[in-house]
């Protein structure tokens, strides 16, 4: 039962390979280094496949008999010349063959080079303990912020927020974190100010409105100003003038979770307009 | 039976041993014919039973039968101190007294009693004197000990499965040491007393000033002469009766201790031609 | 076959959990997916797993604890334990209502809340149990009452792939005849819990994720 | 330490392997070929009826002490049969003191369900006045040595122990309510000849465990997760349980008539 989703051009969902492409467009120069994953064009056509289940037969897969190559992705096993899934979720196949399960998790499991909001949990030496919400607590080294240096220290307290990228993430390592690129540039990334509203979002939710071609953060926009960090472990970080509309943009976000995205786009649009006659009215008054 | 027990199949709340329901006849300490109820002389002990090497997976082990006391020790060689304890230069010895359920005439309930911590904190007493214990620094002996059945004479029967147990364990010991019991009765000495025995002596009632006690010994008869590591004695014997009590005990032990060498001679003869001939 | 019903994401706390009933045997499982683990029971190269169920009366007794011991071991058999070394992985299981299939239902919620949670699985899993009435005939997922009369009660649980036995247990009395048949008509009824949990998949992933 | 025991520690799989492929175990039994038994009754005078049995090196013992109770009010005519297990720490390295682990609960709720299955002994047979007084069996099956298949040996001393049990004569008189028990033990129990043999196979990582009665008839089994397996393999288990059945029930039975004539 194979079920095609319209997919029209415009339309691109993400996931983690799609998202490192769409990190990887802020540094053009680490392009050319990183060759492992292979560059999918922009527009690409996701096709979605079918709903999996564990131990379900994607196809066969004899390295000497089929000669394409193709690439497996996060959810996939092979065994013994078969591909089976390991986790429930959506199957999808990019243009470039490249297989991989887009499931729905809490759960977060730490990858190389995604951006994660962590919590400082305490400082030890010369390293900060931050909290990922993963099995394990990351570390980050005073030495990994912009401009950092022996002597200028950068001052963190217990319970600030950081948003940073996974430099090393296995399951046989302590995950570290960086807030630095390749030319030691912050790129947006280090610690972040105060006054913000920090909520857990489940990934697919994260990885849903981080996507370029979602305008569902546009919207939201055009109601208020507000700046918005998502972090790929579920951390989503608004900062607007008034308390009241922090709120408003975090509820909306939740919506997500539950409904589709249109409905999400009409209901988030109800809701902002009711807050700000709300608003204006308070103002008149 | 205690808190209710989830880590065991439950029976029904309450229910008593039919012995209790039994008539009480009158009962005398000695059998009709004025000698002991399983026809011994007054000082004679029971008969021993001793094997080694009973539990495959133990670094030693031991099983003995004194007449119907049958006891199981199985002894884990220095392996190293649970994590967090201190360090300390000597060798720490853990004793664990176990008794089965059936072991009794009345069930005694699996959970932990009073009788067994505290004869397990005696074994460790007399165990710790005959460990070499500075030979092992920062590690751990366990002994642990499972009564299969009581008769009587149990911490003698005790402490002599665990000495035979660590010797079958080649842990450095001073000597091989050995338990005996004895008992009084108005005035008698009797060696090795059973289990009938030892209750009768329990209930007498002692405002008549009447001579009774039991004494339990454990000595090490060939190290420096005879060197006696624990000595237990309950109820009320008069000094010089006690001295006399003593040598009863110190000779009783020498018995035991010959037939237990003898035991594990024997043991090691044995292992040696079943070396040569799968070696050969 | 008795009405299976069943509700996936039921709590907001955990990272899977999932409301599941067999005919009036209602379980309550949630899993907490590859997280942190207690010093002493930490693995350095695979995950520990720690199964939890507690019956719907009363204080978990010996029954339950070596239901807890069966439902771990078939558990640990399925998840793929060496991909989160050092991390612990733990299922609640709540009975809500018992009607004697107790162990069916708990391991099929616990399948049902490892699925949610996405944690990663050789296969799935779904148990069944069967009683073998007097007049011999094979009853698939009987009630309390029905099992009372039973000469013999037999549950087995089955990989999703080639329905193989990944655990059984069975009281009573009954030939190796009668075992083999129960055994079969397990497996046919087994085909049709995957299909209700690829239902249940597919209604979850359709719903949230429809973008066009 | 021996080469041998080095190569076992660092590469346990290597070192089963080269076993498995001459099919053989570390101890030079054939896969199939079950361990030799010995079974002792009457080994523990203090309790009505007990047994020895020794499966390899495993060695259990096992004790039944009688009390008596007053029955369940939802079946007033039934006695009880309590089973359960002790591991001591004595028997293995691997087992600690304390209350009983995983293995002692799953053993206790495994023999529970074989002696109600079975339908070996009829708990009605144990009752002596309805809903006033009734036999409580404590079978406590204690382990000395344990290096695995407790499952058989652990049911098979149950079974003789419970064909060793001696209750001594209960007499109740209804008007002054006073029970009288006679002092000698002399009444055996009535078992339904169908004892069960266990039969339970360990490969490493699974463990299945098919408990026949004499007839040929199943009446437990209890495979707790582990290895995949096929259907067709319970078969041959189920061959092979037969296969033992009778073995080790003539031998209860050869132990038991030698009892009867020497007591």
């Amino acid at each position: 039962m194979t079920m095609k989703l319209p997919s029209n051009p415009h339309y691109v969902d993400l996931n983690h390979p799609q998202q490192q492409q769409h990190v990887l467009r802020y540094n053009p120069r680490a392009l050319e280094i990183n060759s492992e994953t292979k560059m999918s064009q922009e527009v690409a056509g996701v096709e979605v496949l079918k709903v999996v289940l564990p131990g379900d037969e994607v196809l066969q897969y004899n390295p000497d008999r089929n000669k394409e190559r193709i690439f497996i992705g996060p959810g996939l096993r092979w065994e013994d010349n078969v591909i089976r899934a390991t986790r429930p979720g959506l199957l999808k196949k990019t243009l470039k063959r490249l297989y991989y399960v887009d499931s729905h998790q809490k759960r977060y499991i730490p990858q190389k080079r995604e951006f994660v909001i962590g919590t400082v949990l305490k400082k030890k030496g010369d390293n900060y303990i931050i909290d990922i919400g993963a099995s394990e607590q990351a570390t980050i080294s005073y030495l990994s912020f912009e401009n950092a240096s022996k002597k200028t220290k950068k001052e963190m307290k217990v319970g600030d927020l950081i948003f940073g990228q996974l430099l090393v993430a296995n399951k046989d390592m302590e995950p570290e974190l960086v807030c630095i690129d390749t030319y030691d540039r912050a790129v947006g990334m280090g610690p972040l100010p105060e006054g913000g509203l920090l909520f857990n979002v489940s990934l697919h939710v994260a990885r849903l409105i981080v996507n370029p071609k979602n305008s569902f953060l546009l919207t939201i926009s055009k109601m208020f100003k507000y700046t918005i960090v998502v972090g790929f472990n579920g951390r989503i970080w608004v900062k607007a003038k008034k308390q009241g509309e922090m709120v408003a943009i975090m509820n909306c976000i939740l919506m997500l979770e539950v409904m589709t995205l249109e409905e999400a786009n009409e209901n988030a649009l109800r809701v902002l307009s009711s807050f700000s006659q709300h608003n204006s009215k308070e103002a008149t008054c | 039976m205690g808190s209710r027990d989830t880590r065991r199949i439950m029976g029904p709340e309450k229910s008593i041993p039919y012995s209790l329901l039994q008539t009480q006849e009158k009962s005398s300490f000695l059998g009709e014919d004025s000698s002991r109820r399983d026809a011994r002389s007054a000082v004679d002990p029971r008969k021993y039973f001793m094997s080694l090497g009973v539990i495959s997976q133990a670094k030693g082990s031991s099983y003995l039968e004194v007449g119907n006391t049958k006891v199981c020790c199985g002894v884990y060689g220095p392996m190293d101190v649970q994590r967090g304890s201190d360090f300390n230069m000597s060798c720490k010895v853990l004793c664990e007294v176990k008794m089965a359920p059936f072991s009794c005439l009345v069930r005694r309930s699996p959970q932990p009693d009073k009788q067994q911590k505290e004869m397990s904190r005696q074994l460790k007493d007399a165990l710790e004197t005959v460990i070499i214990l500075d030979k092992f620094p920062k590690s751990q002996i366990d002994v642990y000990v499972t009564v299969i059945e009581d008769d009587g004479g149990l911490l003698a029967a005790c402490i002599t499965a665990a000495g035979l147990a660590l010797c079958h364990a080649n842990i450095d010991v001073y000597d091989l040491v050995i338990g005996a019991t004895v008992l009084w009765h108005n005035g008698i000495l009797y060696a090795d007393p059973t289990h009938y025995e030892e209750e009768y002596e329990g209930r007498e009632i002692r405002s008549s000033g009447s001579e009774g006690g039991q004494l339990t010994v454990g000595m090490m008869p060939k190290y420096a002469n005879g060197q006696v590591t624990l000595l237990v004695q309950g109820g009320q014997v008069s000094a010089d009766n006690l001295c006399e009590g003593l040598e009863v005990v110190v000779e009783i032990c020498q018995r035991i201790y010959n037939l237990s060498r003898k035991t594990l001679v024997e043991y090691v003869e044995q292992s040696l031609e079943e070396n040569e001939d799968n070696a050969s | 076959m008795s009405k299976h019903a069943c509700e996936l994401n039921f709590l907001s706390r955990s990272d899977g959990s999932a409301l599941y009933s067999i005919g009036n045997t209602v379980a309550l499982a949630s899993v907490n997916g590859p997280g942190e683990v207690k010093k002493f029971n930490r693995l350095y190269n695979r995950a520990y797993l720690e199964v939890s169920y507690s019956p719907s009366t009363g204080q978990s007794m010996i029954g339950e604890r070596a239901l807890e011991s069966v439902i771990t071991r078939t558990v640990e058999q399925v998840i793929l334990v060496h991909l989160h070394p050092r991390t612990a992985v733990n299922v609640t299981i709540q009975e809500m209502q018992s009607d004697g299939l107790e162990l069916s239902t708990s391991v099929n919620a616990a399948c049902l809340s490892l699925l949610d949670a996405g944690v990663q699985m050789k296969s799935t899993f779904a148990a069944v149990t069967c009683c073998l009435t007097p007049s011999s005939t094979i009853l698939i997922e009987p009630t309390a009452a029905e099992m009372k009369e039973s000469v013999a009660v037999a549950t087995f649980v089955l990989d999703g792939q080639a329905l193989n036995v990944l655990s059984a247990h069975q009281e009573g009395c009954l030939n190796a005849e009668n075992f083999n048949a129960c055994l079969k008509a397990c497996q046919t009824a087994a085909k049709d819990v995957f299909n209700f949990y690829r239902q249940a998949l597919e209604k979850k992933y359709h719903t949230c994720n429809e973008i066009s | 330490m021996t080469s041998l025991e080095t190569w076992k520690t660092f590469e346990p799989e290597s070192y089963y392997k080269s076993f498995l492929e001459k099919n053989k175990r570390p101890d030079g039994r054939g896969l199939m070929k079950v361990r030799p038994i010995t079974i002792k009754i009457g080994t523990v005078t203090t309790a009505e009826g007990s047994s020895t049995v020794r499966v390899g090196h495993t060695t259990v013992m096992c004790g039944i002490k009688a009390e008596i109770a007053t029955p369940a009010l939802r079946n007033p005519d039934e006695g009880f049969i309590v089973p359960n297990v002790e591991l001591y720490p004595c028997s293995s390295p691997k087992i600690k003191m304390g209350p009983p682990g995983e293995k002692a609960m799953g053993t206790s709720q495994f023999l529970k369900n074989v002696l109600h299955s079975s339908g070996v002994l009829d708990l009605k047979d144990l009752c002596i006045v309805p809903n006033k007084l009734a036999w409580c069996l404590y079978c406590d099956v204690a382990c000395i040595n344990y290096d695995g298949n407790l499952y058989d040996a652990a049911l098979t001393a149950i079974m003789a122990a419970l064909q060793n049990v001696r209750l001594p004569v209960v007499s109740y008189d209804a008007e002054n309510d006073k029970t009288s028990v006679a002092s000698e033990r002399t009444l055996p129990l009535m078992i339904k000849l169908m004892d069960p043999t266990a039969e339970d196979e360990s490969q490493g990582s699974g463990e299945v465990v098919v408990v026949l009665l004499e007839n040929g008839s199943l009446c437990t089994t209890h495979k707790p997760g582990g290895q995949l397996i096929l259907p067709n393999i319970l078969d041959d288990f189920v061959k092979l349980a037969k296969k033992r059945v009778k073995v080790v029930n003539n031998l209860i039975d050869r132990v038991l008539t030698e009892r009867m004539d020497t007591s």
